[in-house]
């Protein structure tokens, strides 16, 4: 099975990376460009197939590590 | 009085700690591998150390946090344990909940390394009471995730409480209301993105730092 | 039965670099046939790169020997003794190629491979160097090249914490198809626990640790011996990877391990990888090795024998351990998490056999890969050298506010600020602090005692151009002045040199002009060369880089109590100049910023008077007669001056004491001089004892206030001069692409 | 118009990042993961209304600015 996870900063928090990309790309003609964010997404192999337990224990691992709530958000996918 | 200091993979700054602890209680500082699970009781007081733990992957200071000494620290740090983190260490504290907020990517995007001027916020901390009513100090600053964040209702509570320690006089990093360093609640655990143990030989360019440890073992 | 085809046609050999007539040896060396693996093996070590065809012959000229040399060309790195049981251990390296092609990871693993081959020699790291040359500033790619060059040697050296403490960086027209990104390492070890590459005795254990072996870089060592062509975007995925956390893990074990007695030889996997290193362990210990490649940790399934011995997989370390010493080996290893294997044993064959899926897949000679690699004597013709300028051949300025500005605003003048704050340059602690950012030689105390090793680099390539032979003298001379400048005894050298094509003869003849003249100064200052590596073919579409021999000095500086930089000068002070000036215009920076010209003789080095002027500048920083001091090259005494203000944070002014014409007093680039600032009361005996020995010595100036004077030139304020001199990299930097 | 393009190192180029996470997580007591990519998701704000368009405006941008195709491949989706 295959877990992605992926996570983004909290509306709120500032985004230099994102703010830097947007400013990039506008100075590179991209003027259609009005803002830009920048996450992460951490794919993970996993063994065993059922989804479900898959889905609980990913999400202990984003409270645990993967994500820091103090600015992060995260949003779990499971695949086959 | 001892001191020990925590090493994690790839802290870089355990000896530049190690040595200013030296140089201020006269004894040698233990060294702390984050495989062990348990800080001896004897010990008075704990740095965690700078440098790139993990190689700052993740989030920098994440997966440090997740060690087994970690977990003792909070448990010791509760019991009033004085701990002070600087650089990676900050991040390390923050990570782990013993501090508030978060350190997040540079401002400028680029690392940054430098000698910056500080104003001392509150010279009655534990950490700060031997410079004896000093404004300013120069500490190094290198690093890239400095930009320290916290949301409005902490850092206002952080302000109230007196507990911004440090701020910098001419932000380089994009820190929220300048902020440089902090303690907790209990005063005994702080932490800074500076670095005072890169201050306290003239080799070094400044002595600065020295006050800030001669403080905090005062203290015990 | 039919004989079977052969599998490697002329295309094959062809595409692997190597002559027909190269095969012809390798088809008698071998006695057969070589399978593909065996081919891939010989190509590589018998690579440019690897073999060091062109150049040999030429650096066996090199004075390799002096009292404090322990070991000079011909292990990983340099090392020479620096008294109470200390030695230092150092290295130049290129990373050319790959960091024009991905210049974050092209940089950062060229950082990587120099500190491999510093602490595969039992040393710790203590301080990291870069020489850096772009195309000119605007070119197209030349902010992308940088900022990520920049990026990757911080992120590199930064993370795995060892200060980057100084180095230099030039932008010139000559580099826009091919930059060079040279990084040197010093390291500091126990001069009795010394650490080499023979692999001595048969039957030992051969360990593998570090990170896995993936299909990174393979033919990355063909591939630094190729010349670009406008297809060189299709060599791209051969670039690597580094992961500084672990060589920083690597470190730490390595150093942990060699506390012990358990190893017997040692050796980084640099380009390329497993064959290099293993050959040269063998070839030097005059053994046999055998492997089994099943044993190898991979990255990646399906691995072929071929794709293993030619990876080139950054943080990898290859040792032979005595016998009974596995289990330590073993503890250590996994403590610091590194994958660690045990892949073979050394043997009594003198041959490289391979196993792989329970193949034998390579059983070849190993003497063969080393004695008969090629050493081949390429023609050569040393260029004439240019005629020498005179006074009046150069334009004088009438607005000299203006040129003094254009120049320290220049490209190769203005402050490199913009880049080494991005170097943590402070990281364990003992950087003396004064030193670095634009000092001559940055000062790194030995731990725990109160002496210090002084390191710089140094190469001026325009002076290489216009004459190889006084450039490379130049060259040495200038580190040795660098390193006289701070109060150090400068002991040994390394060297990375640069250039095109040494296929052809012109090209041939920089090459040998440039070592005749660096020889004849390190045999002038006793200051031998124990280390150095060789960049050729940087050349595109049949342009050829500025012959760049950049040279690497270190020095020791006994007792801190006792040195200088240029950050010391106070209010009331003299300025002394000790050395000739005679005003020398030619390939000087104020020629081509303000004549927009780059020709003519550069200026002569006068080993002698060089030598004799450094030897009393010393003196004087030792018996602490100078508050400040700082050696006269690029831009002249005009520079220099603007460049001690800016360091010490105080005004000067310059006043004539000669009658030569304004512009060659200014920013004449005379050789062999030093400006000293001096206190009032010393003055006299300064300069009476100088002319003692023979030495021109006169007062130039004077030191205080807030402005920048020159009598009758420039009279400029000493912040608006330092904003010009600061603001053109952040500037630069900051543009982005319409 | 929101578009989202997903970079990733291609495959065979070292994961040092994600390595240090599958190691983490599984001395975190997951020892399920079997192994751990980490990549970036960039999110863009976009003027205009022509999906075709902007799809090829934003390869443009990847292979200009927000990949750095030597080493990483990218994916690009766009929303309303
Ligand atoms: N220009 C040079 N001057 C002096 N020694 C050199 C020079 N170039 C290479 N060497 C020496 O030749 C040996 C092989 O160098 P190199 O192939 O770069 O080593 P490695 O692959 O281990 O980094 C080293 O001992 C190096 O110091
Ligand atoms: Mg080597």
């Amino acid at each position: 099975m295959k877990a992605l996870v992926y996570v983004g900063l909290k509306p709120g928090v500032l985004d230099p990376q994102g703010r830097a990309i947007a400013r990039s790309l506008n100075d590179l003609g991209f003027d259609e460009v009005t803002g830009a964010f920048q996450g992460k997404v951490i794919e993970l192999n996993l063994s065993g197939d059922d989804k479900d337990h898959a889905k609980a224990r990913v999400t202990e691992m984003c409270e645990k590590l993967l994500a820091n709530t103090v600015i992060e958000s995260y949003r779990i996918e499971i695949e086959d | 009085m001892k001191t020990a200091v925590i090493t994690f993979p790839a802290s870089n700054c355990n000896r530049d700690a190690a040595m200013a602890l030296e140089k201020v209680t006269g004894r040698p500082a233990q060294m702390i591998w984050h495989r062990e699970t348990e800080i001896p009781s004897d010990i008075d007081f704990v740095v965690l150390p700078g440098g790139f733990s993990y190689g700052d992957y993740l989030r920098c200071g994440a997966i440090a946090s997740r060690s087994p000494i970690v977990k003792d620290l909070v448990a010791k740090a509760e019991k009033g344990l004085p701990i002070a983190g600087f650089c990676n260490g900050f991040q390390v504290l923050t990570e782990s909940g013993l501090l508030p907020g978060a350190l997040l990517r540079n401002k400028q995007l680029n690392f940054v390394c430098r000698p910056q001027k500080l104003t001392i916020e509150n010279g009655n901390t534990r950490y700060t009471s031997q410079y004896a009513g000093l404004k300013e100090v120069i500490f190094p600053i290198a690093h890239h995730d400095g930009n320290y964040y916290a949301d409005d209702a902490t850092l206002n509570q952080l302000e109230k409480e007196g507990r911004v320690v440090f701020r910098y006089a001419g932000n380089p990093n994009g820190s929220a209301r300048d902020i440089a360093g902090i303690v907790n609640e209990g005063g005994n655990v702080f932490g800074m993105m500076p670095h005072p143990e890169r201050a306290i030989d003239p080799v070094h360019g400044g002595t600065d730092g020295l006050g800030l440890f001669k403080s905090i073992i005062e203290s015990i | 039965m039919a004989k079977k085809k052969s599998e490697i046609t002329p295309e094959i050999v062809a595409e692997h670099g190597l002559t027909p007539e190269e095969y012809e040896i390798i088809l008698d060396r071998v006695g057969r046939e070589p399978n593909l693996t065996e081919l891939g093996i010989f190509s590589v070590m018998w690579s440019e790169h690897c073999s060091y065809k062109s150049s040999r012959r030429h650096l066996g000229k090199f004075l390799t020997k002096g009292k404090r040399v322990i070991q000079g060309p011909g292990e990983n790195a340099g090392v020479i003794d620096i008294d109470d049981g200390d030695a230092i251990i150092f290295k130049m390296e290129s990373h050319n190629h790959p960091s024009y092609i991905e210049p974050y990871q092209g940089a950062a693993t060229g950082v990587g491979g120099i500190m491999r081959d510093v602490f595969t020699m039992g040393a710790r790291p203590i301080a990291l160097m870069n020489a850096l040359r772009f195309g000119e500033p605007d070119h197209w790619k030349t902010r992308q090249l940088v900022k990520g060059v920049v990026a990757g040697i911080g992120g590199y050296g930064n993370c795995v914490g060892v200060p980057t403490v100084g180095g230099e960086t030039n932008f010139h027209k000559g580099y826009n198809g091919n930059i060079l990104v040279n990084a040197m390492c010093v390291g500091l070890a126990d001069a009795d626990n010394v650490f080499y590459s023979a692999a001595k005795g048969v039957g030992n254990p051969i360990f593998y640790v570090g990170s896995k072996t993936g299909r990174d870089g393979i033919h990355g060592a063909t591939m630094a011996s190729a010349e670009f062509d406008d297809d060189s975007e299709e060599k791209r995925p051969t670039v690597q990877v580094g992961d500084p956390f672990t060589e920083k893990l690597l470190i730490e074990a390595c150093l942990e391990l060699m506390a012990t007695d358990a190893i017997i030889a040692i050796q980084d996997m640099g380009a390329a990888g497993l064959t290099s290193s293993s050959i040269e362990m063998a070839d030097k210990g005059g053994v046999g090795i055998q492997l089994n490649l099943d044993k190898v940790p991979q990255r990646e399934p399906n691995m072929t024998a071929y794709e293993m011995m030619l990876s080139e997989s950054q943080e990898r370390m290859l040792m032979v351990i005595k016998p009974g010493k596995e289990k330590l080996a073993y503890e250590i290893f996994e403590k610091w998490e590194l994958d660690v294997a045990l892949i073979g044993k050394t043997t009594d064959t003198g041959r490289l056999v391979l196993k792989h899926n329970r193949k034998k897949v390579c059983d070849i000679p190993i003497a063969p890969l080393a004695d008969d690699a090629p050493n081949l004597d390429r023609p050569y013709v040393i260029p004439a050298g240019q005629p020498v300028l005179s006074h009046s051949e150069v334009w004088e300025t009438q607005d000299y506010n203006d040129a003094l500005v254009r120049i320290m605003s220049h490209p190769n003048i203005a402050s490199k600020r913009w880049i080494w704050e991005q170097y943590d340059r402070h990281v364990m602690a003992d950087t003396v602090d004064s030193s670095q950012s634009g000092g001559d030689a940055a000062i790194v105390r030995i731990h725990g005692k109160n002496k210090a090793v002084a390191i710089t680099t140094d190469c001026t390539p325009r002076y290489c151009y216009a004459d190889p032979y006084e450039g490379g003298k130049q060259c040495v001379a200038e580190t040795w002045r660098n390193l006289t400048a701070v109060g150090a005894d400068p002991i040994a050298i390394t060297d990375c040199l640069n250039f095109g094509n040494p296929e052809r003869p012109d090209i041939m003849g920089q090459f040998v002009g440039c070592i005749e003249g660096m020889n004849e100064a390190c045999r002038a200052f006793a200051y031998p060369v124990v280390s150095g590596n060789v960049s050729l073919y940087n050349e595109t579409n049949g342009v050829a880089i500025p012959p760049t021999p950049a040279v690497g000095g270190v020095g020791l500086i006994p007792d801190l109590e006792h040195f200088a930089t240029l950050k010391g000068a106070q209010e009331g002070d003299t300025l002394v100049l000790i050395g000739e000036t005679e005003g020398w215009l030619g390939a000087s920076i104020y020629l081509s910023v303000i004549n927009s010209r780059e020709e003519g003789a550069p200026p002569p080095v006068d080993l002698e008077v060089e030598k004799r002027n450094g030897d009393y500048v010393r003196s004087l920083i030792r018996g602490r007669r100078v508050h400040a001091v700082h050696d006269c090259s690029d831009g002249g005494l005009a520079v220099t001056a603007c460049e001690m203000a800016f360091g010490s944070n105080i005004g000067m002014q310059l006043s004539r004491s000669n009658d030569i014409p304004t512009h060659a007093w200014l920013f004449g680039e005379d050789q062999g001089r030093y400006l000293l600032a001096v206190e009032e009361h010393s003055v006299n005996p300064v300069i009476s004892t100088a002319h003692s020995k023979g030495i021109p010595a006169q007062v130039v100036g004077k030191v205080g206030g807030n402005r920048i004077i020159a009598d009758g030139a420039f009279d400029v304020t000493l912040e608006g001069l330092r904003e010009k001199h600061e603001a053109w990299l952040p500037a630069l930097m900051n543009k982005t692409d319409a």
